[in-house]
């Protein structure tokens, strides 16, 4: 036995994406976002797209680009406060956005990934962020019902992988990759290094192969991926 | 282990396809890894928190801290990955299961399994099979056609209590390869020393014959 | 940093008891790491995935990988972890976070927050302020004692959308730390600079007065 | 700034233990038991316990020594087959078994850990195991309710730690104990081998501090902790 190889090229990995499809995305502002994997979408220039990310990154960075094309239909998110255009798009009812509280999201994309259908929480009751969904009660108290968030796609940013897709990810460049990459239909990696199978040592792996399906090794990178000055 | 088991055995090793992740049940589902071919691009996933699951290791060879979910000291291939019990099932009910082959008391022509219980008999609790039974992508179960008192496994009802309804793709038995089909079970594969009549004797249902009559030995 | 902010923020630094786990918010809040004593027990919390956060750096020690959940650059202490977004989140809704210390746009006398949204001028999305307001075992404000233009931000009513209700413990502002209470505020404690009649005025509603009238001054 | 020492003796932890307690116990087999912490629990003699853990270990193993000296009055587990003891204790009514399915026990944990009050799933739907629970429609699906599991203590037994309670562990002796830690009012953490602050990589870690309420390093292995001959 031994233990397959999944990679591929950056234009093959996103040359899988149709029009309309459900993208989950990485990153948490700069740290995890898999710049190189967003800028081959831009290229490629599919439609319609329904994107799940945390934020919608700075102006003239990441999903921004998206954004700017026209590209996307419907953002899922937790916060898009450093993008004034997501926020212009929205308010002129040209991006519809779903806001998400941020350990709320982490749990629909685990639920997802967990192929669980829902769950019960008590966060959000009473306030806005619980109007239009589900109410029940359990044992006395009144819940919401946030429902499991899958996806077709998953774009996500590792720091090293092996051929079969097993992943680690770099300090808090780890955040929402996690669990999009189990959350999807079909895991795309981008990774800042390859390495032979066997050289990840087994207990030191945060992501395991079996979630991911394709699997890039990135270039150079990209100043998108540096440092931000303030 | 008899010629008939060796048979089924190496039957089985058949449905396991190149890139697949599989789990195999405790029993002679294990045994199949003897039949891949060497490099056989494959992961084993064992529920207790691997992907990668190589073969058994014998005591003086041991890690006392790595066993399959069957208590069975493992070895890793290349590759491998350690992982808690909440991404282990994620990966499970996720999808992520291509293929698991298991054990059964009793399946339903309609596709139920029952494999986990017999009710004031043996009852030790369901552990990770139903959620292999439910979720797997294709789930093929390898038993022995009959009981020990050669009683039919292959039902058009089960009697025990169920591990997961309509789970069950196909059958691979010391007598034939059978799937489970909308019109219930097909016939697909005789073994080499049985007849069909046998095969029907030894069933608890109809089975639907090829419609061109001829039926691969295996 | 005026005179007012520094009383506020060292003011503050005295809610973190050692040993705790603590979230400090965006803004003055994250100042307070600069006022723990040299070496105090304490393990701070960045909700993108970090326990063990350790000062700001600048530009030229940065990680680019290594951000605090405001997007600065930070560094870690000995003993640091990282995790993913699932477990940040875990921690904080699973009862570890011990303290967390927020922004405020209104607090109410029943401890409800608002401090996310402005209807028609600021809705970015609440980010992960909903969980920490809601689920740290203690919540304390810190906070100017009025807006820009002078209006109170204590009051009987938050007006604006709640991040989350009933959920402040504790209010530190530039002219006094007030509880939020059963019966309501109570005043605790009295900026060097103020008076009781100035923060009475400034504050939108009843506020509760230590029964032996001795108002210690901050 | 500095990360809290929070080491302790065996005995001092386990001490904390009062009667009625309910305790998470880490393991699967012999891998990630706990067997010094229950050992301590077997000398202290706590009265009227519920136990929550995968299995019942073997006879004369781990927490079968509890069950013989009529410690535990209530077990919630996934499989107790290779302990006769269990069942005959089981079906002579003298033990409350409750039985889960192996990764929903996981999940509830998993729920209880993050605060969460309780999930829907499908699995199990329409057999015995989903009987007594309560079922709801979502999308014109039949769901089983399945609530999060909380407890008072959980025993964890690790590889690697440091002073501040982060953990490592060691293959498939990891299994349960992520979640048990996570979901205990307190957790006790046994490990073979305590390494000093900064010494596990940020990266590195499995359970992060912040989840560990107290630490015992251990002596020299019982023999409980080595190889099983079959």
């Amino acid at each position: 036995m031994s233990l397959p190889d999944k990679s591929t090229s950056l234009e093959e990995a996103i040359g899988r994406i149709p029009d309309g499809a459900r993208i989950l995305i990485g990153g948490f502002g700069v740290p995890g976002t898999p710049f190189a994997l967003i800028q081959e979408l831009l290229r490629q220039g599919q439609q319609s797209l329904t994107l799940v990310k945390n934020d919608a990154n700075e102006t003239g960075l990441g999903i921004d680009h998206l954004l700017a094309s026209g590209q996307v239909e419907r953002l899922i998110t937790t916060h898009i406060g450093l993008n004034p255009r997501a926020i212009e798009l929205m308010n002129a009812g040209k991006l519809q956005v779903e806001f998400c509280g941020q350990g709320i999201l982490a749990e629909r994309l685990h639920a997802g990934g967990a192929g669980l259908k829902a769950f019960l929480t008590d966060i959000g009751v009473g306030t806005e962020l619980a109007v239009g969904k589900p109410h029940q009660e359990l044992n006395g108290e009144t819940l919401v019902l946030e429902t499991a968030l899958r996806a077709d796609f998953a774009l996500i940013h590792a720091d090293t992988a092996d051929r079969f897709g097993n992943l680690r990810y770099a300090a808090t460049a780890r955040n929402f990759n996690p669990m999009m990459a189990m959350a999807a239909d079909c895991a795309l990696v981008e990774t800042e290094r390859m390495v032979e199978l066997g050289a990840l040592a087994p207990d030191d792996i945060h992501t395991p192969g079996p979630f991911v399906d394709h699997l890039v090794e990135l270039g150079p990178l990209s100043q998108e991926y540096g440092l931000v000055r303030r | 282990m008899s010629d008939a088991k060796l048979r089924m055995v190496a039957r089985a090793a058949r449905e396991v396809q190149p890139g697949m992740v599989v789990n195999l049940g405790i029993g002679l589902p294990t045994q199949i890894v003897g039949h891949l071919p060497q490099g056989f691009p494959v992961c084993l996933h064992s529920e207790n928190g691997l992907a990668g699951t190589g073969p058994v290791l014998g005591y003086d060879e041991a890690d006392r801290n790595l066993i399959d979910a069957g208590g069975a000291y493992v070895s890793t291939l290349p590759g491998a990955a350690f992982f808690d019990s909440l991404t282990s099932f994620a990966l499970v009910r996720g999808g992520r299961l291509d293929l698991t082959v298991l054990g059964a008391f009793e399946v339903a022509e309609n596709g139920d399994l029952a494999n986990w219980k017999i009710p004031g008999r043996f009852s030790p609790g369901v552990g990770g099979a139903i959620e292999l039974a439910q979720k797997a992508q294709r789930v093929v179960v390898l038993s022995t056609h009959t009981d020990r008192k050669g009683r039919p496994k292959l039902l058009d009802r089960c009697s025990l209590p169920l591990t997961a309804k309509s789970c069950v793709n196909r059958i691979i038995t010391d007598l034939a390869v059978i799937d489970v089909t909308p019109q219930g079970y097909a016939l697909r594969e005789l073994a080499e020393n049985t007849s069909l009549e046998a095969v029907q004797a030894a069933t608890g249902a109809a089975l639907t014959l090829p419609s061109d009559g001829d039926i691969p030995r295996f």
